[in-house]
């Protein structure tokens, strides 16, 4: 489904992403690892189109989509969350979701009601329903998380990024996230590249685990191999996971 | 029914005016306005009736300009309106002209610096016959700026001359001349061969006058001769003393420089500039005297368009007494044939409503600073024998030798 | 072709696969019309007092500038400091063309139209390239520069202004005419009203405000936000144009020494902001108060210069939301596009 | 040597924090457990004198403090390393360190002995010392914003979620360092969602919920709390 | 030829100097405070008139007049444009700046009524007058002052700015400073200190230009419009953009006005700054840094 062909990025003098290839199947959960700086959230900025890569090329679909605009990129089918959540600081948590919904794809036959029929939807099904008139600047950590997981899912797309969802989260909370997650999988049928430091997560949630560094892809493959894989525990886990 | 004719009869004449109150011009223009009236209703009004004047602040806003002059024409029934300022003049002319036909009635303006304003008379006289020009400053020669080739070359015994003039709408004649009408200006005074060695135009905003000093001084040229008016005479001053062209004589039109405390604006740094229609209060006739010494006693200054001010409603007044209605069309008629000698000169209009050209008419006045913030008057002859017989022009050079600097 | 449905309480149109709404519940629609009607009103009320009809419709000049600058503010997610430099295009154009050509207004208003779209056009990419002040402050020179370039060409006529331009309208009655004036002024301003507040009800009201928010956040959720801040600039800076194309042909001259200088842009943002920030009928509050405050304060003749942004300034601290606000506050509250100028 | 006593803090008409008490002897490590929103940086907050509160007392080393001033807390020693990131983005990773030390003038004189030590133990940022800071990735700025607390010499140290999108070696890095340093006797107040690892170096932990303290116990026996167990461990 | 690169060289630099006195506070404020400070203009006039109203009005001579000008001059910028606005719209920009426009409209217009343009206020600060020639240039002796105003005021911020604590810190807070906040810097008094800081530049040059510059209660609509210019080429708030951008600036103005037209210098410093700010939206330096 994704496909990363020798992708390279440069920051003056500093190379985030170097020559990194990999693929991505539909349905499968991703998971992208790696130490601090690693470049992943580059990376994920270079899918979405927020950032154009230096070279090599990234095809959705079989299409080049590698600097294409945000929201060509989007409109193919790609959302993403943030590290650090941006939402629509001005907006109700209602309104947020119905950026999504106008933005997503073109639906013409969608009038202002309709959108917010739709993005009640979605809130519900990331349970913030009860909080859909609050400002969203007034939501809490969580919420913002899931505000902008609604806010992906409602640009009905066929791949979502997710970068450090759990981030700030306490071990309960993470239980209910990757629930919410699973249940994502299961009602949209997504592909999911997600990025996360938290192990427990990784082990639980993903299927193939990808771990870069220095911006390189390091090893891929089955969680359970990559965190034995003494290169990996070396550079990143510092020390074995049970 | 003598009660009621009575009443009827002082019934009072209204006389609009739209200024900008909080500049130098408004303030003056509206204290003259204002001791022409007394003086006026003091001496029994017009034909009997009282005059009451009606103060508008168009703040230099055309869209309150335009409120205002509605206001005073349609719902005051002013006989007159004043105007004053360049902008605003041009929209209540416009406004006038539509208005003419319902309401007739008068304007003067004290101050229509484009020409082509006063052209729209000239062109379509039915539609515009209502607005006069009520602004001394007016030369001996067609346009003010015109007609002082005989200053230069005898007064300031000008051999090669800088020419400056100000870019901007008003010089345009300057500039470009009209062809088959007027030469621009530096034919003409090439014409009575004086030489202009360097031309230039400069920009109305302009702070930084140095480098064209610069080059003027460059040029070798022993007269700067500057059309200004709404350049920063006062900074151009200071920065001339202290260039390279500061020997040169500096001669401006107007703006700034025509305010005696033009000499404290600029620190004594104003010795030996000269200016058209300078603040000095001239006695042109026995009335000037008085009306002058009452400006002063209300504190306001005594600037280019203050005769005119004063005399605006006396002309009106005269005009009304040789018709006696005040039926607007037989006004204009009147005031078009007749002459008007009150405070200043002699007013009489040609057809384009201009006040006439050429002696006896206007005069232009020409003013040098000389020691201790004088202001002289150095032109015409025969005002400087009535201000000042000894008075003469000096150049600048022999000024500062005077002063000792 | 269209096809109207009844929804509850909304009137649904079709046309085509596009799909309107318009909600025909009393509360959505009555204040306005009161507004509109007690507007309409004036004219005839205050038919004896020019100045007065001259005042209202100077004050729905000001809306129109102002209203589609309220939009175009969170549209762009900019606040532009120079919306007069598209009063003097239209202004210009208009009366260039009427000068010259001796059109009328309403052989104007296509020309000024078109040429409205195209410096929009041309300057449009400045929404994309400069951020946040950056913006404020070309737009800033932007007035100015035109400024400057009337002062230089000779056919702009400077400092005198453009004079002799068509008046709006002429039936022989001075009277007449002057009152239908002011009911095209109140007629603009209202249409510009009503667009303006439809299309913020709408979902490019939502594109705005999530413009306005964040850019970045609002391009990968799949907006084309170059293209819909084009589109916003482009409309808005349209609306703006026909204000100086109304003010042209009612005041019969055009001067950019009055309108392409700071103290205009002063006024009409004192508007947006004494009105109620970013609110759309708070810009018809604020140019009706403002008008009506210079008028009431000249009975204390030269005191007014002063008294005048004095009074504006308390009423900045002391009215948060403006004077819409007031009646706002009470109000559910949905949805409130705040203008901000970033820092960086 | 910390003592809080009675603490309210409101935002605007919303209470967050409820008659809260909390302790610090010298030379401790104590955490302050909760989950999001419970109010765990807003306590660090008040005790740094960032934000008011709206009654009770803050006494730090038997002294009480001076409501909303942060400039006093620091120079007193109390140092808090705030949540996300806050750099200073276009200044060097150097002089985001030197601005630690700006404000005590202790600490500014022996401003390059500290330095060389904070790149001993976190050598990534000497050898980035003289890039522009935001450049520097979400847990390269966490380590930057750590050293910069440390610079100050603090009396007290109030991190505040260092875990916070840290990799697993860069996290064991931090603890590791926070570890040698509590050894040393440096008095520390962790605020962490990662409950493991806080009591790990912690001797003991206060529970926050809503704004209230529910809890207070030693570490082992926090950790053996079925309560917690079972809200904040997930088991 | 030579003449005119002399004349040219000459002038960029005296121009120069000239914008960069006149929009150094505003670029420091711009990059200390993140502001855009539109009641600057007001500053130039509380100088040049309060000077005048030490010295014309309550008969100070020249010196105690001038310290007295400063102590005004920080009453006002704090008493009236920084704990009354500044402090108060900090985070609402919109506001700010109509408040401040309002503000400088408020002193313009008291200023009128005081002193009128009639008043003829003239401040006696001239150290040198006469001329003075450089190679084939001739320039007001008093422009050389204000040459070495320029370059001494901007080493002396600069070292400030770059050499001691203070300036670290206030480095530190133009950048974040939510995060100086928490470093212990305290914004309560670096603010006021950068407000005062940014009213020193305009006041020494009004006093050192007010013998070859006119003083009028409207001066400072175009001052200020000077200021925004050169800061928006410089980078705003950035204070090496600033001081480039005013030679720059200063250059562009002598290359026309010698080489070119005189007429056209104003039009081309605006049309400059408009295309390099297109082509450049960040201005010549980033204006993240204050330095
Ligand atoms: N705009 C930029 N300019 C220059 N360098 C950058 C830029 N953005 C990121 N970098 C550098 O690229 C590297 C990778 O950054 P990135 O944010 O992708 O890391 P990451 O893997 O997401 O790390 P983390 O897990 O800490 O979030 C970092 O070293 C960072 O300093
Ligand atoms: N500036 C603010 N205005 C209003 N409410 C706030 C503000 N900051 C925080 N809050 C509220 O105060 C409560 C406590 O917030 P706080 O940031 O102290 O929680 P925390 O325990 O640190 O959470 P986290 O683990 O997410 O960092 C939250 O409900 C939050 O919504
Ligand atoms: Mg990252
Ligand atoms: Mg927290």
């Amino acid at each position: 489904m994704l496909k990363l062909d020798g992708v390279t990025k440069k920051f003056e003098g500093l190379v985030a992403v170097n020559n990194v290839n990999f693929q991505i199947e539909e349905g499968e959960i991703v998971g992208l690892i790696g130490p601090n700086g690693a470049g992943k959230t580059t990376l994920m900025n270079l899918i979405s189109g927020t950032l154009k890569p230096t070279e090599g090329r990234i095809e959705f679909n079989g299409q080049d989509i590698s600097g294409v605009a945000p929201y060509d990129v989007c409109h193919r089918g790609i959302s993403r969350t943030y590290q650090i959540p941006r939402p629509f600081p001005d907006m109700t948590a209602l309104m947020n979701v119905a950026v999504g919904v106008f933005c997503g794809k073109n639906r013409p036959n969608m009038s202002l009601s309709d959108a917010m029929l739709d993005a009640s939807h979605f809130l519900e099904f990331v349970g913030l329903f009860g909080k859909r008139n609050m400002l969203a600047r007034d939501l809490s950590l969580f919420d913002l998380r899931a505000l902008e997981l609604a806010r992906a899912l409602a640009t009905t797309p066929k791949f979502i990024l997710i970068d450090e969802v759990m981030a700030g989260l306490n071990q309960s909370e993470v239980t209910i996230a990757i629930r919410l997650i699973r249940k994502i999988v299961e009602e949209f049928h997504v592909t999911i590249m997600w990025i996360e430091h938290i192990m427990k997560i990784i082990m639980e949630a993903t299927q193939r685990v990808v771990v870069l560094q220095y911006g390189e892809v390091l090893t891929s493959g089955l969680p359970e191999v990559v965190v034995n894989d003494p290169r990996v525990i070396e550079a990143y886990l510092g020390e074995k996971i049970a | 029914p003598g009660f009621i004719r009575e009443s009827f009869a002082a019934e009072p004449i209204k006389i609009g005016f739209i200024g900008a109150l909080s500049t130098p011009y408004g303030a003056s223009n509206k204290a003259s306005l204002e001791i022409s009236i007394d003086e006026i209703n003091k001496a029994g009004g017009i034909m009997g009736r009282p005059v009451e004047l009606i103060t508008e602040d168009w703040k230099r806003e055309i869209p309150l300009a335009v409120a205002a002059y509605k206001k005073l024409v349609m719902k005051d029934k002013c006989l007159i309106v004043f105007t004053e300022g360049t902008e605003g003049s041009t929209a209540c002319a416009q406004l006038g002209a539509r208005l003419y036909s319902t309401y007739p009635h008068l304007m003067f303006s004290f101050w229509s610096a484009h020409e082509s304003l006063m052209d729209l008379v000239g062109n379509e006289y039915n539609k515009y016959k209502f607005m006069f020009r009520v602004y001394s400053n007016t030369a001996d020669s067609y346009n003010p700026a015109f007609g002082f080739n005989d200053f230069f070359k005898q007064t300031v015994g000008t051999k090669k001359l800088a020419l400056l003039i100000e870019d901007i709408g008003w010089t345009e004649v300057y500039r470009n001349g009209r062809p088959g009408v007027y030469p621009t200006l530096k034919e003409y005074l090439e014409k009575d061969g004086i030489q202009v060695v360097y031309e230039g135009k400069t920009d109305i905003k302009e702070k930084m006058f140095l480098p064209i000093l610069e080059k003027v001084a460059a040029s070798g040229a022993d007269t700067i001769y500057w059309v200004t008016g709404y350049t920063d005479t006062v900074t151009l001053v200071k920065q001339w003393d202290q260039s390279p062209a500061k020997d040169m004589d500096l001669i401006l039109m107007s703006g700034a420089v025509s305010y005696a405390a033009f000499w404290k604006m600029t620190g004594g740094r104003a010795l030996g500039v000269t200016a058209m229609w300078p603040e000095i209060p001239i006695p042109f006739t026995n009335k000037s005297k008085p009306f002058l010494d009452e400006l002063k006693a209300r504190g306001s200054g005594l600037l280019a368009s203050t005769y005119g001010a004063y005399d605006g409603p006396w002309i009106l007044k005269a005009a009304a007494e040789e018709v006696g209605d005040f039926d607007v069309e037989k006004l204009i008629k009147a005031i078009e044939k007749g002459e008007f000698r009150h405070s200043s000169w002699i007013w009489a209009f040609d057809k384009r409503h201009e006040p006439k050209k050429g002696y006896p008419y206007l005069p232009n006045i020409m003013g040098q600073f000389q020691e201790d913030g004088r202001y002289i008057v150095v032109l015409p002859q025969k005002l400087i024998e009535v201000t000042n017989p000894k008075a003469k022009y000096v150049r600048v050079k022999d000024l500062r030798k005077r002063a000792g600097q | 072709m269209v096809k109207i449905e009844h929804k509850r309480a909304l009137l649904v149109f079709r046309f085509g696969d596009k799909k309107f709404e318009w909600p025909i519940e009393t509360r959505y629609w009555r204040n306005p019309i009161l507004g509109v009607a007690f507007l309409a009103l004036l004219p005839v009320i205050f038919s004896s007092h020019p100045d007065i009809l001259s005042l209202i419709a100077t004050a729905n000049i000001y809306a129109c500038i102002a209203i589609p600058l309220a939009w175009q503010m969170t549209g762009i997610g900019r606040l532009n400091f120079g919306p007069q430099a598209f009063v003097g295009i239209g202004g210009f154009t208009a009366g260039l063309l009427s000068i010259h050509l001796g059109w009328g207004p309403w052989a104007t208003f296509p020309i000024v139209i078109i040429t409205g779209i195209l410096f929009g056009l041309i300057l449009s990419p400045l929404t994309n390239i400069a951020k946040g002040l950056y913006f404020s402050l070309v737009t800033l020179i932007l007035p100015l520069i035109f400024l400057e370039i009337t002062y230089y060409f000779g056919i702009f006529k400077g400092e005198t202004g453009l004079f002799g331009i068509a008046p709006m309208i002429s039936i022989g009655n001075i009277v007449a005419e002057l009152i239908i004036a002011n009911y095209f002024s109140l007629i603009m301003m209202v249409l510009f009203l009503f667009v303006v507040v439809k299309v913020f009800d709408s979902r490019i009201g939502l594109y705005s405000a999530a413009i306005n928010d964040d850019e970045e956040v609002a391009n990968n959720l799949g907006l084309n936000i170059k293209k819909w801040k084009i589109i916003c600039f482009v409309v808005t800076s349209v609306m703006i144009t026909l204000a100086g194309w109304f003010s042209a042909h009612y005041f019969g001259t055009f001067a950019g020494v009055t309108y392409l200088q700071l103290p205009f842009m002063l006024k009409i943002l004192m508007i947006v902001m004494i009105g109620g920030r970013g609110d759309v009928y708070g810009a018809i509050y604020g140019a009706y108060f403002i008008v009506i405050l210079e008028k009431v304060l000249t009975i204390f003749g030269t005191a007014n210069y002063l008294l005048f942004p004095l009074i504006l300034l308390i009423l900045l601290f002391t009215l948060r939301e403006g004077i819409y606000g007031i009646y706002r506050k009470h109000k559910y509250r949905e949805y409130y596009p705040t203008i901000r100028v970033r820092k960086r | 040597m910390l003592n809080l006593k009675n603490i309210n803090i409101s935002y605007g008409v919303i209470q967050v924090i409820h008659d809260v008490d909390l302790n610090v002897r010298e030379g401790e490590c104590v955490a302050l457990l909760g989950s999001n929103g419970s109010g765990k940086t807003t306590i660090l907050k008040a005790i740094s004198g960032i934000i008011p509160y709206t009654s009770g007392s803050i006494s730090f080393q038997g002294r009480p403090c001076v409501m909303n001033n942060s400039t006093l807390s620091y120079e007193s020693g109390i140092v808090q390393v705030p949540e996300g990131c806050k750099i200073l983005p276009y200044m060097t990773v150097q002089e985001n360190l030197l601005m630690g030390a700006a404000c005590r003038d202790e600490a500014w004189k022996k401003r390059f002995e500290t330095l060389t030590w904070i790149y001993q133990i976190f050598p990534k940022l000497g050898e980035r010392c003289n890039q522009q800071s935001n450049l520097l990735s979400g847990g390269e700025r966490q380590l930057l914003v750590v050293g910069r607390g440390l610079m100050a010499l603090p009396k007290l140290l109030m991190i505040d979620e260092p875990s916070l999108g840290l990799s697993p070696r860069v996290l064991m890095a931090i603890y590791s360092t926070m570890k040698m340093l509590r050894d040393k006797g440096l008095t520390i107040l962790l605020s962490e969602q990662n409950v493991n690892q806080a009591l790990k170096i912690a001797s003991r932990g206060y529970v926050l919920e809503n704004g209230r303290i529910v809890m207070e116990a030693l570490s082992e026996e926090l950790l053996k709390s079925p309560h917690i167990r079972k809200a904040y461990l997930g088991m | 030829m030579v003449h005119i690169i002399e004349s040219i060289l000459v002038y960029a630099i005296v121009l120069g100097s000239l914008y960069l006195l006149v929009s150094l506070g505003f670029s420091l404020i711009c990059g200390v405070l993140g502001i855009f400070n539109l009641g600057y203009g007001a500053t130039f006039l509380v100088a040049i008139y309060g000077m005048w109203m030490f010295m014309a009005t309550f008969g100070l001579s020249l010196w105690p007049a001038i310290v007295c000008v400063f102590v005004l001059q920080f009453l006002f910028t704090l008493g009236v444009i920084y704990f009354p606005i500044v402090k108060r719209y900090i985070e609402k920009e919109e506001l700010l700046l109509t408040s401040l426009l309002l503000m400088s409209l408020i002193v313009e217009e008291t200023v009128n009524h005081f002193y009128p343009i009639t008043a003829g206020v003239d401040i006696p600060t001239a150290i040198f007058t006469g001329t003075m020639q450089i190679g084939s240039t001739n320039i007001p002796t008093q422009m050389l002052v204000v040459v070495i105003a320029a370059f001494l005021v901007t080493a002396l911020y600069v070292l400030f700015l770059l050499k001691t604590k203070i300036g670290f810190k206030i480095r530190a807070i133009s950048q974040n400073s939510e995060a100086a906040k928490l470093l212990g810097v305290r914004l309560e008094r670096i603010y006021p200190l950068a407000m005062i800081l940014a009213v020193i530049p305009p006041t020494i040059c009004m006093l050192v230009i007010a013998p070859v510059w006119a003083i009028e209660p409207m001066m400072g609509a175009s001052l200020l419009q000077t200021a925004i210019l050169v800061t928006i080429l410089g980078g705003l708030g950035n204070l090496r953009g600033t001081i480039i951008a005013s030679f720059i600036v200063g250059l562009i103005a002598s290359v026309v006005a010698f080489a070119g037209n005189p007429r056209l210098v104003g039009m081309a410093i605006l049309i400059v700054v408009f295309f390099v700010l297109i082509y450049k939206p960040q201005g010549i330096a980033k204006s993240e840094t204050l330095w």
